[in-house]
């Protein structure tokens, strides 16, 4: 359609919000290096942070703190509802918004969605995994980069709608319709990495340009109405410049000299204690919806003996891996974070830090003196710590442990690849979307191990609840939320560590927002992983 | 008569025969390294020892002295060229085939704080020969560096010191006593002495004397220095940009030059009378001598000399004998009388047609080779 | 002819020295080596700085003494949840943060900071204080410096003896053995050092070095763990080559125009001795300060590729690993860098300055560059 | 000389041709590198890792297959198409965006470190001997005995940044000097010492020996027997010949700083240079970014090993270029 | 009586090296006067250099120490600051060394450091510098001056770049040249240029020459005056006939008579002065020479002074033995065999 109605109502870029006068020109801001700037490729959090102001796409997650509320809701994004569901959960039906406009002026088209997915194929997007269950995907994932059209995904420019076929039913697809690859660009958008400037946003900013590891410029796009998606903010600043930089200590300085507004990377652990002192409540500490654990490989000895893994559940002290982080961490014995309504905290606890048991369960399951190889990331200081941890700790308890650190960028790709035996090690999990299938059924469940890229890094396969995750996965959205399915998927939480012990979890995360003295830190919303950066204001 | 036809004449076999040899350096440059220019060091040399005497060699510096007795013992190769020593050419023989032969002919070298490996005791350095040729069980070694030791006039004491605790004419005596230790035929010695002050100088004279009759040596004996040449030589090559220009035997060099090269060196040697050198007269040689990279057409000498004509730029003089077998290379002779040169025939048989008039023998009848004293000259 | 002037030598330093070593013929017999000895034996500033580097050494080794009899913990035994008493009172070794609940509101307690030098407050234990995972550093700082002592000098000496080989095959035979060594030279000359090295023990230390044959049952070649500490020494060892190797070359080819190695030919010695007993022997104290050189370059080169990741591969510890963990912990924990990098530089310093000394003695013109930037 | 500067230029390229294959050779040991995997991210599809491997010319093996990846390599890297396996940035562009910060600290260090190091060479030289001799001497060989990393990393917390001691300094970082000539040079202040005091110390006890020993030399001593003033002399005749091999330092130092060498102070002072951008690049087992700066800090050795020769040429006359 | 330009009195130079303290020379004398050379000759080591080079106030040191006087015009050169010598090294005095090769800075173009040498003492601008030092190149003898001026001394050979030291030692007409060993690295041919060069200029510039060898024969061609050095001492001294043919000094004859002469038959054996000399850290009690002399007697054992012990004036030695003794038994060293061969 030609949707270029009513545009000039407000026109200008000053406005307010429903809390009243709280725009201000521009947000300085220190922000982590990402790998792209394109929500087609990237798949870091320091970008798709801002994606969620920049790149809309048919639903979004609510824009609200989970510290407070129920962060894992789904809204109508571009599209009107969150969607007609039929055919026993196999079948989607969209219908986009009227007059929406992509910040380069171009109208925003129901084909563009289709044009998007075929994209992240041909881009060989990380994000083509989740749309294997899509109706006509599979030569599209067979050779993605010659993808020309997905059969399942049916598209109307003129009535604006956009209906998706599934091949199942599947619990967590309104979320991943919300994640950055589904995020709808415009049909012109070039089949590669545009880097500078990224493609035109469709929310209330788009990105004015980015230089990689450099900084970036955010700013309103002009072609949005105001209060154009109910669950979007219109956002406070005029205009976000960031430096990006992934040097903690430089970049609190920068915020504490009051040089930026805003540090979007950790503050330094060891100076956590000098900041708040310092700076009080401008800081804020945030318990993300992310695991940090262990894993341990069910294929090979020593861990293919569940008493094994018990004991290495024993002995670890959870505490002294949050006092690693510098106490940013919250003990958890659980796989899933304690903000879905899925989480259900086991009790009492499974396993209190007890040397003399673990030593014993080691010496029961006869595995004593067995050389273990701890896997861990080379390049971040805690992450391989933790792996130093590990490592003193299993020798503690009977094990001729040896530690192998792997650097960050290759570490997933290298204890993913079953050629490397990797037994036991380092991971975390920071959710994709708010739902139980992105941790279980992607790192638990052994009907989805690979030969390489494999992200059931232990093996972890129990057959009747690799049946159970699977059933619980393909579920029409109407049951997927249900209080018994909820419980369901806390009983699997429950029975992998608890009876399997499959892996060690051990801290849900803990992120800081670091703001100069001129911000005003209430309006700040911690969302999902994520500040909203659209939603800050000065005092 | 050739060179090599005069030395197998004279009886005694020749020791050691160098016939036309060349050595050439090269000069590279550019992309590719190309050999651009040659330096023409030694530039077609034959002479012959015989066995028992000792060769003089002298020139100025920078003329192949010390080239020629390198090649002669193979520290580098010729660029063309034959060397028979003892009957066997060795210009081509491999580093195996050959060492057997050094054990027969040695060198001695010019600087006697070069020539001495700084770190190895005196003992050590005398007796690697030894070593290197397997001669003799250690003790055996030992006792015969002892013996050559005192031969040179060192004491058996020093068997352990270092070469720096030497003076520079006890460094030669060690350099002397590595030589002989293999009892060589022949040493081939470059500047032995030039490094030395006077009064040690004539002990190491001596001393070459007394082991050459000792040992039954041979010497080819390089010196730039008329006057010590002239003591330890039987005959005398003298060399100029790579060429022997003459070739005599001793006194007759001095009392009878040929060459004016010849002759301009000798007067250039300064003497310790100072009546005798106000009174002679000089000759002053003007400019350097040439570069060895592009040496003079025709004689080398010409562009230093003062009888030089249009013949000697343009032709090469060859070495002829004037008898007594004293040869020289030149197109005007001097102290020759009219039937030697008639004899030797230089006119006819090197001048062309072109060949002037003025390719004869300059007229120094009148005139006494002036380096030497009038009652040497009667001798 | 004039002496080097460098010294305050005066006439009554002259007289005293003369009377003391019993006038000229004291030094007869002795060798070149002698000397230069004597002249280091006067050099009393030199000679303690050899006497610290001496005392280093010996402590690093007496490590397992000082972990068995004084701190108690090996050099990688954790001990974060760990308490020790200090005065009398239990203190945690690592301060306990995690969140607490104040006033029904969750609320941050900053911990993980380690306990500091307790310099024998704690009876021995902890005496340089904990790292983050409570180990003890001195016992660190003792094991990590027979690591580093241990890489500086192997790697020193594996690459001295490459480089004298090296140069000795290039300066003796010249033509086209020159020509190859010296454009190997070149090749690793070109590469920035660190940059090299660090990419060499990155790629290394992911999964060893397995390469080699097997003879008659016997393998020849080199089997490394991606951990093991031969891959920094050899490393480090190969990206000196050059330093060391284009200076010896520029001398053997001096000394190979020298006339006693003609005369040695003359002699009918072959090029094996020649290169072994004539010219090995004259470059020899060039080698020597070289080598110093090369020990203390290369112990700082180790700190600076495991700074950078690509040294020492943990838990081993070293002195470069030790500052690279400690550098994200100076404001809590300042000791944790700070005394492996005071270790360091007591040792290169020392290693520096007898090594100046020994040059001044045995005085060959050693030049030698070297980055670490 | 136009023959022997094409000469020396054919073989600097030879000298880089190899060098990218050695890094090449270090690099394809690396048995998790493999970039189609990292490249397709955590969620890849078996057929999406397939398409990548043959796109990167990945699945050709064996002889051809390794020259093949080289070459393909080395073309994308000299028609500035050479992506980085990490995050696909184009290497090229990355080096270009480090050269301000590198230059910046290369430049301005090797001014500090040439001044100070002749200064200091040329005082303790003179007063050789003497307490300022010593004194200068002691801290010069501190100077060199101090790990760059070390340093860097004790004058950034004692001097800068937010740790409650007076942050004299910012807490690293590069300010382009376009935008702000004073915070360009007070970001540098510390990296650009820091850098230097190693350079400093031990040019200065080069050029300290050298000194002594062209004093003894017999063209001084015929430039005193001229009457010459003891100034004139030690800076006309000493100090020239002195710094002859000072200059050849200078230049491969001073090359292999600007190449990105600095990777150290670079690192530590977080600086955005090419130094910075080959640690992270090494960091991450990312072979382009590596073979980008590595052939890119090859260059400049090369080409500055070339000046030198041609410097040294100018300076010393006796020496032909052949 | 022409002027009297410098006058040595008991000149003592000592050195502290590690091995001990050198005495390098040990109570020198002897006077110069205008138009006059003077030759010293004497063994290697024997302190001939060093009486050079602290005439032009090169040799002080730390490590040095000086005695006696070096009276140039009545001032003692000894006493004269550092500073104030500068006025007096090249312009009163100049010096020519040894070694051509080693002692012209190879980095600058021969002209360039005749200017300097001119500059330093004389306020000229460059261009009339310039057009002397082509004057004075061509006075020695180079040829093209004008375009050898902007040469480097690798460019020239062994004799001209000596020639060139020369010039640069006479720029600014000093009254005294010293030229140590200035013929000793070069051959024979070159050398007598070079010889003749400096008695033409000496007589040109009207200075005084201080002439040093080892060479008798040289020193035969050009001296006025004859000094004999051993071990830091004059052992003999007159004038050169004096020297030449009445030598009193055996360690005198015995230099004359190891040479192998062009002008003598030749001997069967060479005269040699046994053993070598002394060193100067432990010097022999008594006469210096008394090791190695042949005619040593229970005298000896005292050292015997520089004295006039011949009729002639000016003739000096250092010799216990009996004037008569001497002129009857000296022949037979000094022409070694060739009065039997004769
Ligand atoms: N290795 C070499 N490469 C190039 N040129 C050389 C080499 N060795 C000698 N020459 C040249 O060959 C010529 C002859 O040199 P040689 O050393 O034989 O002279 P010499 O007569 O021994 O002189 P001197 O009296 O100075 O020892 C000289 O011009 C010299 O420069
Ligand atoms: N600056 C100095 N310090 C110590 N010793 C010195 C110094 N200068 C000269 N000597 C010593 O003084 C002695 C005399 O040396 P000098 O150079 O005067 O001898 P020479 O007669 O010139 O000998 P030559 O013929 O070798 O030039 C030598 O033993 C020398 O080692
Ligand atoms: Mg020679
Ligand atoms: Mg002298």
């Amino acid at each position: 359609g030609s949707g270029g109605g009513g545009g000039g109502k407000t026109g200008t870029t000053s406005g307010t919000t429903p809390n009243g006068q709280r725009t201000f020109p521009v947000l300085k801001a220190v922000w982590a290096t990402t790998d792209y700037m394109d929500p087609g490729l990237s798949y870091r959090l320091a970008s798709w942070q801002l994606f969620q102001d920049v790149y809309i796409g048919l639903v979004v997650k609510a824009h609200v703190s989970c510290q407070t509320s129920n962060c894992t809701k789904i809204e109508p994004g571009l599209a009107t509802t969150t969607g007609t569901v039929t055919d026993g959960g196999k079948d989607y039906k969209f219908t986009l918004r009227k007059g929406m406009k992509y910040s380069n002026g171009e109208t925003v088209k129901a084909s563009d969605f289709k044009h998007t997915i075929v994209r992240d194929f041909n881009m060989n997007s990380p994000g083509i995994g989740f749309f294997g269950n899509i109706v006509g995907s599979d030569a599209c994932e067979a050779n993605p980069t010659k993808c020309k059209d997905i059969s399942g995904i049916i598209t109307d420019d003129g009535a604006g709608t956009v209906e998706i076929k599934l091949k199942k039913p599947e619990s967590d697809f309104e979320f991943v319709l919300s994640i950055p690859f589904t995020s709808v660009v415009p049909s012109s958008t070039p089949n590669k990495d545009t880097e500078n400037p990224p493609p035109a946003g469709n929310g209330p900013y788009y990105i004015a340009s980015y230089n990689p590891s450099k900084s970036f410029v955010v700013k309103r796009n002009p072609n949005w109405k105001k209060h154009e998606i109910p669950a979007i903010p219109d956002g406070n600043p005029d205009e976000i410049k960031a430096v990006m930089t992934d040097d903690q200590a430089q970049s609190a300085q920068l915020v504490a000299s009051g040089q930026d507004d805003y540090d979007e990377n950790l503050l330094p652990t060891d100076q956590l204690s000098h900041y708040k002192s310092k700076f009080g409540d401008q800081i804020r500490f945030f318990t993300t919806p992310s695991t940090y654990y262990f894993f341990m490989n069910f294929r090979l000895a020593p861990f293919d003996n569940l008493k094994a893994r018990q004991a290495v559940n024993y002995a670890v002290d959870r505490q002294q891996l949050v006092n690693l982080r510098g106490g940013l961490g919250v003990p958890t014995y659980n796989f899933l974070p304690p903000s879905y309504p899925q989480y259900k905290k086991i009790t009492p606890n499974p396993y209190p830090y007890n040397l003399q048991k673990a030593k014993q369960l080691v010496k029961q399951s006869g595995t004593a003196g067995q050389t273990v190889t701890v896997y861990t990331i080379s390049d971040v200081a805690v992450d391989l710590s933790t792996g130093e941890y590990l490592q003193g700790q299993l020798k503690k308890i009977g094990y001729n442990a040896k530690l192998k650190a792997i650097a960050g960028a290759n570490y997933f790709t290298i204890v993913g690849n079953q050629a490397t035996k990797a037994q036991i090690g380092f991971t975390d999990w920071f959710e994709d979307y708010p739902y139980p299938s992105d941790w279980f059924n992607v790192l638990q469940n052994g009907d989805r191990i690979t030969k390489v890229h494999n992200n059931n890094y232990g093996n972890v396969d129990v057959k009747s609840l690799n049946t159970q995750m699977n059933k619980l996965a393909s579920l029409p959205p109407n049951q997927a939320l249900s209080a018994s399915t909820n419980a369901k998927w806390a009983a699997i939480d429950r029975d992998l560590m608890v009876k399997y012990a499959s892996s060690v979890p051990y801290l849900n995360g803990i992120l800081t927002s670091f703001f100069s003295t001129r911000m005003n830190v209430d309006c700040d919303i911690y969302d999902d992983n994520n500040d909203d950066v659209a939603q800050f204001c000065t005092k | 008569m050739t060179v090599l036809e005069q030395a197998s004449e004279s009886g005694s076999a020749a020791l050691l025969e160098v016939r036309h040899v060349k050595k050439y350096f090269p000069i590279r440059k550019g992309l590719l390294q190309r050999e651009v220019a040659r330096v023409h060091a030694v530039d077609d040399v034959s002479f012959a020892v015989r066995e028992g005497e000792t060769l003089g060699l002298v020139g100025e510096s920078g003329c192949g002295k010390s080239t020629l007795g390198r090649t002669v013992v193979r520290l580098l190769e010729p660029t063309a060229g034959e060397i028979i020593f003892q009957g066997t050419p060795i210009q081509s023989l491999g580093t195996r085939r050959l060492r057997p032969l050094r054990r027969e002919m040695q060198m001695v070298f010019q600087d006697p704080y070069a020539s001495l490996n700084p770190r190895k005791r005196v003992g050590t350095i005398v007796s690697d020969p030894m070593r290197i040729h397997d001669l003799g069980s250690r003790a055996e070694q030992k006792r015969r560096v002892a013996e050559i030791l005192e031969t040179v006039g060192l004491s058996p004491e020093h068997y352990n010191r270092f070469p720096h605790e030497f003076s520079g004419g006890q460094r030669q005596r060690i350099g002397i006593a590595r030589a002989l230790a293999l009892r060589p035929k022949l040493i081939i010695a470059d500047e032995p002495v030039s490094a030395l002050d006077v009064s040690i100088q004539s002990q190491m004279l001596n001393l070459l004397d007394e082991l050459q009759k000792e040992f039954q040596l041979t010497f080819v004996f390089i010196a730039h220095d008329l006057g010590v040449v002239r003591h330890v030589s039987d005959r005398i090559a003298v060399m100029y940009l790579g060429k022997i220009v003459e070739l005599s035997p001793a006194e007759e060099l001095y009392t009878r030059p040929i060459m004016p090269y010849t002759e301009a060196l000798l007067s250039a040697v300064p003497i310790p009378d100072p009546d005798l050198a106000e009174k002679r007269e000089r000759i002053v040689l003007e400019g350097d001598v040439p570069s060895p990279i592009n040496p003079p057409s025709g004689c080398r000498f010409h562009p230093r000399c003062r009888y030089a004509t249009d013949v000697c730029r343009q032709i090469e003089p060859p070495l002829a004998d004037y008898g007594n077998g004293h040869l020289a290379a030149c197109h005007h002779p001097l102290n020759v009388d009219k039937a030697t040169l008639e004899q030797v025939g230089v006119s006819e048989r090197h001048s062309p047609a072109e060949a002037d008039q003025s390719a004869l023998p300059q007229d120094t009848s009148g005139r006494s080779n002036p380096a030497v004293a009038p009652d040497t000259r009667s001798r | 002819m004039a002496t080097t002037g460098q010294e305050e030598f005066t006439l009554d330093t002259a007289a005293e020295l003369a009377a003391e070593e019993g006038g000229a013929k004291a030094i007869q017999g002795k060798s070149p080596w002698a000397i230069a000895g004597r002249r280091l034996r006067r050099n009393y500033v030199a000679l303690s700085f050899l006497g610290v580097f001496v005392l280093v050494v010996v402590c690093c080794l007496l490590a397992p003494l000082y972990a068995s009899h004084v701190s108690h913990l090996g050099e990688n035994d954790t001990n974060s949840g760990g308490v020790v008493t200090v005065h009398g009172q239990p203190v945690h070794v690592i301060s306990q943060g995690g969140t607490k609940i104040v006033n029904g509101q969750p609320k941050i307690v900053f911990g993980g900071i380690p306990i500091g030098p307790q310099w024998g407050a704690a009876g021995g234990q902890y005496i340089l204080g904990a790292d983050e995972l409570g180990r003890d550093i001195g016992t660190r700082l003792l094991f990590g410096g027979r690591n580093s002592l241990f890489i500086g000098v192997t790697a020193a000496a594996i690459s001295t003896a490459l480089s004298v080989i090296l140069a000795l095959l290039a300066g003796y035979f010249g033509g086209l053995v020159d020509w190859v060594i010296s454009r190997f030279f070149d090749l690793i000359w070109a590469f920035p050092v660190v940059l090299l090295g660090i990419a060499l023990g990155t790629a290394l230390s992911v999964n060893g070095f397995h390469h080699g044959f097997h003879l008659f049952g016997v393998f020849i070649g080199l089997n490394l763990s991606g951990s093991s500490l031969w891959i920094t020494i050899l490393v480090i060892a190969f990206v000196f080559i050059p330093y060391i190797g284009r200076p010896l070359r520029g001398q053997v080819l001096a000394l190979r125009n020298r006339e006693f190695v003609e005369a040695a030919t003359a002699q009918g010695a072959g090029s094996v001795r020649i290169m072994f007993t004539e010219l090995l022997p004259n470059i020899a104290s060039s080698v020597l300060v070289l080598f110093t050189l090369i020990i203390a370059n290369a112990i700082l080169t180790e700190v600076g590729l495991s700074f950078l990741g690509a040294g020492v591969r943990l838990p081993n510890p070293s002195w470069g690993t030790m500052i690279g963990e400690g550098s994200d912990k100076l404001s809590t924990a300042p000791g944790l860098s700070l005394f492996p990098g005071i270790a360091i530089a007591i040792t290169v310093l020392a290693i520096n300055v007898f090594g100046d000394g020994l040059r001044d003695a045995l005085d060959p013109r050693a030049k030698i560059r070297i980055e670490h930037g | 000389m136009g023959a022997y500067i094409i000469r020396r230029i054919f073989g600097m390229l030879l000298v880089l041709v190899a060098v990218s294959l050695i890094v090449y050779l270090i690099f394809i040991v690396i048995p998790g590198g493999d970039p189609a995997q990292r490249i397709a991210g955590r969620t890849a599809t078996p057929a999406n890792i397939a398409s990548i491997r043959h796109k990167l010319g990945l699945d050709k093996h064996g002889f051809t297959g390794f020259f093949i990846q080289w070459f393909s390599l080395v073309k994308q890297l000299f028609t500035a198409k050479l992506v980085s396996y990490a995050n696909q940035t184009n290497v090229v562009s990355q080096i270009k965006q480090g050269l301000p910060a590198t230059f910046s600290l290369s430049i301005g260090a090797g001014i500090i470190w040439m001044g100070f190091g002749v200064l200091v060479g040329t005082i303790s030289a003179v007063k050789a001997g003497r307490i300022s001799d010593r004194l200068i001497t002691a801290f010069a060989l501190i100077g060199i005995s101090l790990p760059v990393a070390w340093l860097g990393l004790i004058l950034r917390y004692f001097l800068a940044g937010e740790r409650g001691s007076p942050s004299w300094f910012p807490d690293g970082g590069y300010v382009p000097l376009t935008s702000n000539p004073w915070q360009w040079f007070y970001h540098l202040l510390l990296p650009w010492f820091t850098l230097a005091v190693l350079f400093i110390g031990f040019y200065g006890r080069v050029l300290r020996s050298n000194i002594l020993d062209t004093i003894n030399e017999d063209f001084v001593r015929t430039a005193k027997a001229k009457g010459l003033t003891s100034r004139r002399i030690l800076v006309k005749h000493v100090l020239r010949a002195s710094l002859i091999p000072i200059v050849t330092l200078f230049g491969l130092d001073f090359a292999s700083v600007l190449g990105g060498g600095a990777i150290i102070t670079e690192s530590v002072y977080n600086l955005h240079g090419v130094g910075w951008y080959a640690a992270q690049s090494i960091q991450s087992e990312d072979l382009p970014p590596l073979m980008g700066v590595t052939l890119y800090g090859a260059m400049f050795i090369v080409v500055f090993t070339l000046i030198v020769d041609l410097a040294y040429a100018y300076l010393d006359p006796r020496i032909r270029l052949s | 009586m022409a002027e009297r330009l410098l006058e040595v009195n008991d000149l003592k130079v000592r050195f502290a090296t590690e091995d001990g303290i050198v005495q390098a020379v040990s109570g020198i004398s002897f006077e110069l006067e205008r138009g006059k050379v003077l030759g010293i000759v004497g063994e290697s080591g024997s302190g001939k250099s060093v009486t050079a080079m602290t005439l032009m106030g090169l040799t002080r040191g730390v490590n040095a120490a000086f005695e006696g006087e070096v009276l140039y015009k009545g001032t003692d050169l000894l006493e004269v600051s550092d500073r104030d010598m500068q006025e007096y090294r090249g312009n009163e005095l100049g010096m020519i060394f040894q070694d051509p090769m080693t002692s012209l800075n190879p980095v600058y173009r021969i002209g360039e450091q005749i200017v300097e040498a001119i500059q330093a003492h004389e306020r000229v601008d460059k261009r009339t510098a310039r057009a002397r030092t082509i004057e004075l190149l061509r006075q020695v003898g180079i040829p093209n001056p004008d375009t050898r001026v902007d040469n480097f001394p690798h460019e020239f050979s062994g004799g001209m770049r000596q020639r060139a030291m020369i010039a640069m030692a006479l720029s600014c007409n000093p009254s005294i040249l010293i030229a140590d060993e200035p013929t000793t690295a070069l051959d024979v041919t070159i050398q007598a240029q070079i010889v003749e060069l400096v008695s033409r200029l000496k007589d040109d510039f009207n200075s005084a020459v201080i002439f040093i060898t080892h060479d008798l024969g040289v020193i035969a061609d050009i001296a006025d005056e004859i000094i004999v050095m051993y071990a830091g001492r004059v052992v003999e001294r007159g004038s050169k006939r004096d020297v030449f043919y009445d030598p009193q000094m055996p360690y005198t004859w015995g230099l004359l008579g190891s040479i192998p002469r062009l002008d003598r038959p030749r001997p069967e054996r060479l005269h040699t002065i046994e053993g070598s000399p002394p060193s100067l850290i432990n010097l022999p009690d008594g006469c210096k020479f008394r090791p190695r002399c042949p005619h040593a007697f229970e005298k000896c054992k005292a050292e015997p002074g520089l004295e006039n012990r011949v009729e002639t004036p000016g003739h000096f030695d250092r010799c216990w033995l009996d004037v008569e003794f001497k002129r009857s038994h000296r022949d037979e060293t000094i022409s070694g065999g060739s009065a039997e061969a004769a």
